[in-house]
């Protein structure tokens, strides 16, 4: 077999030299019973050619987003990623390493993690970045659970706007571990309902900015809500690019920002892998989960970097760590700081600016429809529209056109009626010709 | 070394932050003009630009294949720690991840056009349930902590179905335990309370027995253990804690030692997650991204998370709702279906190996581990004894501490002799621990290289402690202050070191 | 350095050959097993099977890997080799050149299969001729050298059309000309006559009036020349030969300086070949592949080899035969189409930087040379004065030698700072040459700190000879001896020598 | 542009520095009149997704193999080439790097063409082989240059089965070189041939084996008569794969063997770049062409390796070099050399019979259709049938059915006639339906 080194003849040395008679001998304390006689009832080894061709044929029977006029967003966004990114985190080095934890080999990993951290803590504003999160929603529960320690409180609100599938995330993790989870009926603009649904024992508020309607809100009175009433305020996003063009979370005085990161560097992958940027204070610093890089010298006073902090983690606090996480993102976060630092502040500022412009371009190509409305009022490159049909009846007919439309609100939240709305889409990907194909065909559909 | 002016010593590039050289102006990207059209963004854009640095491509690529020369790697040689698998990643895996049918495809895309996506994770479900001999896979946790979550949090569903959700609330743990395990039983709002293991490095028997009560929610048990042993009585713990009303978590993290040969299902294991990441070859990418699909028996089945994949009579569905689903599951894990990126590793691997490939991977990675004991058992002292282990082999400091080394002196002198260190300092149940993992991908000239270095090593320590106590000499890097790192923490680059680094 | 028992030092990993740990018996593919049904091979089936180790993959891998990291390359610096543009090569242009659309074409597809592969070499073609203002391209030649061979068979084929093929066969080529150029004029059975440079470096135009005569097929000339300069006369010098009856072949390894600002065409060219390898950013590969397509005059179209690229009606067509052909093709260069592979990473590139890209690129690579050649004129002697100089710039070994130093010394010593050197001992026209080309790809950031090390080792040549002679110290390897592998070739691993290693 | 780190400000700065005000001043040497003012008439810059689009939009404009029934050969073949090589050989420090001149920063690429040149030996079992030249078809004009300043002759003899697109390279630059080129008519079987074409002035005899209508030839008999003759017997070949499974030339006696590496570890690139292979006797070492690597020591008596023996090559001998051959096909060499590595012998030997039983299976298959003729005697994995309508007409047909069938004879040379011949191959990558498509589809055109 290709990826197996020792031939049977070294097999046999090394049993010799063991001093075992059979592989079995080393099976010694395997019940006899549950020991396999045989391979399990599966097909068995296949040349490199053969699988290519079977995993070849189950890929074609998907059709990729670039094959289509594509508008969905809702939590994953295509976007461009230059080919020098995939090609660097490929490097052997790179993507054949650990946990770096042995520094003095790890330089490579360890300094690329201090530059993310850095990135992140300027992009969102924040004084400090983790080195990772497994994504955006697992992120956000590991935030309210943060915010639970430091406030000593048990109560966490959620906002409507927040992505349906991070508020059940957060409230099945976080119930577990005794946590109150109120989350706010679904809102297209109405982030500041957390406020309202304050109480005393509310550990964090969270809101989410654009929100999954797209919308996005000015944070500064619900900062100085929660701050009144003692709670934290936990900024989630979804869409890290909006942050090239919006104002960030923590120039709005947000003490816990987290969010997917998914569109910087990151392909769709069909839902992952992908990357949780979770930012903080300073002074909650000891309270976050997640892995650490930081600066320190050598017995040279050479400047290198290691992992620091751990004594929050779990391989040292075990029970009583911040958190359970051990492997996180660690080549999404490469592919990640690689992107950004290639976009630079002039590049981020121009793709997120053509994502802006392309979605404004759709709002006005679809709003203009007679029976479409365009739903949310300040948005970012998604918004929701309210449509004359059902949304997935709408979706299915766009399909027959070749335009994968948006995502109807009711597949991640059925609760809430809202089947007329649709949730769309526009990044630098668009081009022209999709927006009138979808809103010509759009136009054909509802009349 | 000779001093340089440059500070690079030959082919070893010194490589500064890229803040120290990128500029706020620079780009490596080029993008069509913007039109200028007005904004929607209702007042809230950002009021300054972020003080993002950017290099052009050249600039950028060069960084990262400098920063990257400073890495040791599977692919530069063996990796040898214990419990994390660091096996070969075949770079099949990769092309295959990287096929538009699979890379360039959206959570939320109608279903019909993700059909072959669902039959990818149907088929990886199908050899992962046939290989362990169980009844459901949760296949969304991102990682093997994760997994555990996933598996406890089943347990706490079936519990409170059972009416004994606010009863039991202790989960039993082996003091040999990874962090993870009492870190996730925590999270889930039980109370960890450990067993002792036995001389031999097994679980204490007797302890759990005196440990058991009406309290008890179940137990969470690594097997193969961390010490690399297989629990000879694993059948016999099982029918302990269903005696007692609990549930039977096991970490697959040590699963490679057994794939294809053991089913955990006829071990009376109720929840194990597998790292695909370690027994799949899913690389490690410098701490993950992983994939920690968690296998189910039929008493936890009912409460597994959303979602679901169902049949549609031809068509393959997703169930994304609780409410929908069949059984009761629990909740969602994460947002959308999990690491699909890594189950199309994953299953390219297991179509590689197959059945009789996978039972050899479990067989040789356990020979090499055997091999290498027979190899340096008489230099190193071996806590429970002259074996048979499993795929891994642990040794305590008793060899080195006698001469005044310790563990992390040892494996510092690894470095310069170019090989990455064993895992050390755990399991916490030996002293001073060096747990070393070959796998199988290593061929035996690489093996007995690996132990002629260790065993000349173990000599020197006999003569020279001062060579292990100020190593390494010749890694990139001489031996870094973890201390001072954690005492100030400096976390980050910020913009006014720019202007310091500028006036140096 | 501190000896090591592995022989590795840190992350430098020792390497050996792979027949050394490579067996017979070994592989790193499989493959379905054979039918074992009768063969058709006439007896002629081998005797014994060839002794051609193999490796696991996992093996394979990780000698690849180690073997690469003792390599110098662009992306770990500058890789100023001057008249070989090492600029960088856009990792953009690989992944095209991979689309399954061009790498999975066979040459001789039905021509209806392959009209994209066809659009491509007729759009390269667009763009080599608009930029280069001549008549025709012939694509297929595979490298600089191919190409001059291409351009001086059209032009033996023009002289044959004109009945003095037989008359005319001296070419005139100036000493500073790269090897490659005397030697294809005596590849197409010419005798070569080198006229003289004058002082400055440039063609000396008196010498060459001399040289002249009916037996003149013509001249071989490169512009901008090897020493780094524009030859101002070059229009004087075509008429000359012109008016003498002979072609002006122009080597345009030097093209990347004036693509987009000056057109060959423009300046009485006749033929020039085009490294798609240096100007157009396609990978050098360790050594190549290549690609030297070659631009020609009306004078010259008619004779240019077979393919030609025709339209049919809507289609495009592949005319590869000479017979069938317009014009009367001199023949055919090679199999096939030539480098398609190459034409896809040169188009991808120009796409990339556009008409205007261009022109800043050979304005940004003659900015830098400029730029080094005033940092470095006071520490290193410029022949040929002060410049400006065009994308490459010469020094020549005064300033060492009068400290015993040579160039070769001073290239070692460099490797230790972490540096490719420069190009050395050529052009042969002055004495220990360093020709510096650094590309438009380097920021001034690397160029300053370039700039410093090597003032740095001119002021150290100044007081230290001793340690350029026994550079480099800091490589993978210490100077290694060519005249012993000259005068002992051995160009290969032999299988007794298995017995040998493994005997020791 | 993302390729090009100078800012404005940098080239102000710059020029400052240099004494310039324009850069036009650093192009005084240039004529006025042929300096531009203007960027010349074609497209502007574009961003890496715009170009991505343009030549994905190309590529879509081809048929690539791999998405047909696939059945051609005759120079360049279709085979599995394993992940690993093509992800190894995308290395920086393989792929960005020039050749070896400073070979103690370069010893990866010369340890590399070391193996390369054992393995190449190996295979063709010869005494030496060099590090390649651009192809097989100008390694074999370099061959025949070679065998010519060996003899002192100025003959060359090549069979009718020398692929015709090799003959006429092999014309083309040897013509020019003085020497006089006899192609024999094409053949089927009949290799020696040249023997009965020789003279005293033959310098060399060339034949190929497979021939370009895949038939095997027993070369001693070729061999002992050239050399009565006092001529070097040149053995060519196109399908390296082949002496996994027959006899190498080397073993026959050849004094020469040159030929085309492309099917071990390349692509089939639409004709290039590809790898020339040279192998040769140690006595005519000092004429042969192309780079070679060597083994010496260094400083400190360590093993190691330079290109050596340069004195024959142009940057040293320039007029009276043994070639003008430069740049080779390095990166193509690297490829072969890995995809060779991880083969062995027993792979070699493995995947050659798959290629010769799909082959004969094939021809089984074709052979039994009425009135379509099996021409080719012996062979590896390509033989020429005889069809009973013109080649290309039944090609067209074939195609119209996913299925591409073979190269008209008469397309590499339609000088001789032998309209209805077909050449066809076949390789480890057909597939049992493949060649059952094929049958049935040529069954149903031919009657
Ligand atoms: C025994 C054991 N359990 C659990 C884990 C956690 O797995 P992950 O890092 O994928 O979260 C590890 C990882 O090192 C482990 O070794
Ligand atoms: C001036 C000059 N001419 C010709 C050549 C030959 O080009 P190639 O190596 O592509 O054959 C070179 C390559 O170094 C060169 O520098």
């Amino acid at each position: 077999m290709r990826y197996l080194p020792l031939s049977d003849e070294d097999r046999a040395q090394m049993l010799a030299t063991i001093g075992a008679n059979s592989i079995d001998d080393l099976y010694v304390d395997v019940p006899r019973e549950a020991l396999l006689k045989a391979p399990v009832a599966l097909p068995a080894h296949q040349s490199e050619m053969e699988v290519e061709r079977l995993m070849k044929l189950l890929a074609s029977c998907n059709i990729p987003a670039g094959k289509t006029a594509f508008f969905l967003g809702a939590g994953a966004y295509r976007h461009h990623v230059p080919a020098s990114v995939d090609h660097l985190i490929q490097r052997s080095e790179f993507l054949t390493t650990y946990t770096p934890y042995q520094p003095e080999i790890a330089q490579g990993t360890l300094q690329a993690l201090y530059e993310f951290q850095t990135q992140v803590a300027l992009l969102l504003d924040m004084e400090v970045a983790n080195a990772s999160m497994y994504d955006g929603s697992t992120g956000l529960h590991e935030a309210a659970m943060m915010a639970s320690r430091v406030t000593k409180r048990s109560r966490v609100v959620l906002s409507g706007g927040v992505h349906p599938h991070y508020a059940e995330t957060v409230r099945t993790a976080c119930e577990a571990h005794g946590l109150e989870i109120v989350t706010l009926p679904a809102a297209i603009d109405d982030e500041s309902a957390v406020l309202r649904a304050m109480d005393a024992n509310t550990a964090a508020v969270i809101v989410q900015s654009p929100n999954v309607f797209g919308t996005i809100t000015d944070l500064k009175p619900i900062v100085a809500g929660a701050h009144a009433g003692g709670a934290l305020m936990i900024s989630s996003f979804t869409e890290a690019m909006a942050f090239g063009l919006i104002e960030p979370p923590g120039a709005m005085g947000a003490d816990i920002v987290v969010g997917e990161g998914q569109s910087i560097g990151n392909a769709l992958n069909f839902g992952g892998p992908y990357v949780g940027l979770f930012a903080t204070k300073e002074k909650y610093l000891r309270q976050s989960p997640g892995r650490l890089a930081g600066e320190t010298v050598d017995a040279d006073g050479k400047r290198g970097f290691v992992l620091t902090l751990s004594t929050r983690e779990q391989h040292i606090r075990r029970e009583k760590a911040t958190s359970n996480i051990c492997t996180n993102s660690g080549l999404c976060t490469l592919a990640w700081t690689i992107h950004m630092t290639l976009l630079g502040a002039e590049g981020l500022k121009r793709v997120a600016t053509l994502n802006h412009e392309n979605a404004c371009d759709l709002a006005d190509a679809l709003g203009v429809i007679a029976g479409v409305e365009v739903l949310t009022p300040r948005f970012f490159n998604e918004f929701a529209i309210r449509l004359p049909k059902r949304a997935d009846v709408v979706l299915d007919a766009l399909m027959e056109k070749g335009i994968v439309g948006g995502v109807p609100f009711t597949r991640l939240n059925p609760r809430e009626g809202l089947e007329d709305v649709l949730l769309v889409c526009a990044t630098e990907t668009n081009t022209p010709e999709d927006i009138n194909a979808y809103a010509a065909a759009l136009k054909d559909i509802v009349q | 070394m000779t001093a340089t002016v440059s500070g690079n010593h030959g082919l070893q590039q010194a490589e500064g932050l890229l803040f120290e050289t990128a500029s706020i102006t620079r780009t490596g990207v080029d993008m069509p003009a913007p039109k200028g059209r007005p904004d929607r963004l209702g007042g809230l854009g950002r009021k300054y630009a972020p003080l993002l640095p950017g290099l052009s491509e050249p600039e950028a690529v060069r960084h990262y294949v400098r920063l990257s020369q400073k890495n040791y790697a599977i692919d530069l040689g063996l990796f040898p720690l214990g419990s994390c698998t660091m096996k070969h990643n075949p770079r099949l895996n990769e092309r295959m991840a990287r096929l538009d049918g699979f890379a360039d495809l959206h959570p939320l895309q109608p279903v019909q056009t993700v059909q072959g996506a669902l039959m990818l994770m149907e088929e990886l479900a199908r050899w992962l349930l046939t290989l362990t001999g169980m009844d459901a896979v949760a296949l969304s946790p991102k990682a093997g902590a994760h997994g555990e979550l996933c598996g406890m949090l089943a347990i706490r569903a079936a519990l409170i179905a059972r009416g004994e959700g606010e009863t039991r609330k202790r989960v039993l743990v082996p003091e040999s335990a990874h962090g993870t395990n009492p870190a996730t039983a925590a999270a889930c709002g039980f109370i960890v309370d450990e067993i002792h293991a036995t001389d031999d490095g097994h679980v204490d028997i007797e302890d759990l027995k005196k440990k058991l009560g009406p309290d008890v929610a179940g137990i969470m048990l690594t097997n193969p253990n961390t010490c690399g042993l297989f629990e000879r009585d694993i059948k016999e713990i099982a029918d302990i804690i269903h005696g007692a009303g609990g549930y039977f978590y096991c970490d697959g993290a040590n699963y490679n030692a057994i794939v294809g040969r053991v089913r955990p299902g006829d071990l009376g294991v109720d929840a194990m997650h597998i790292n695909l990441h370690k027994t799949f070859s899913t690389p490690h990418g410098g701490g993950g991204p992983g994939s920690g699909p968690t296998v189910l028996s039929p008493a936890l089945a009912p409460y597994a998370p959303v979602p679901h994949i169902v049949r549609r009579g031809e068509d393959l569905a997703l169930m994304e709702h609780s409410e929908a689903a069949e059984g009761s599951p629990f909740g969602r894990m994460c947002a959308f279906h999990g690491q699909t990126g890594m189950y199309v590793r994953a299953l390219t691997y297991m179509l590689s190996h197959g059945s009789d490939g996978l039972r050899q991977v479990a067989e040789d990675s356990v020979l090499n581990a055997n091999y290498l004991l027979a190899r340096l058992k008489d230099h190193f002292n071996a806590p429970f004894g002259a074996g048979p282990c499993m795929h891994e082999v642990l040794f305590d400091d008793s060899t080195l501490k006698t001469h005044g080394v310790e563990t992390i002196d040892f494996a510092k002198a690894m470095l310069d002799e170019g090989y990455h260190p064993m895992t050390t300092y755990f399991p916490l149940v030996v002293h001073g621990a060096l747990l070393i993992e070959p796998t199988e991908t290593e061929s035996k000239a690489e093996l007995d290289r690996f132990a002629d270095v260790l065993i000349a090593l173990a000599e020197r320590v006999k003569t020279d402690a001062a060579h292990f106590k100020s190593a390494p000499h010749l890694a990139p890097m001489r031996r870094l202050d973890d201390t001072r790192a954690a005492r100030q923490p400096k976390l980050r680059w910020k913009p006014d070191e720019a202007l310091k680094t500028a006036a140096e």
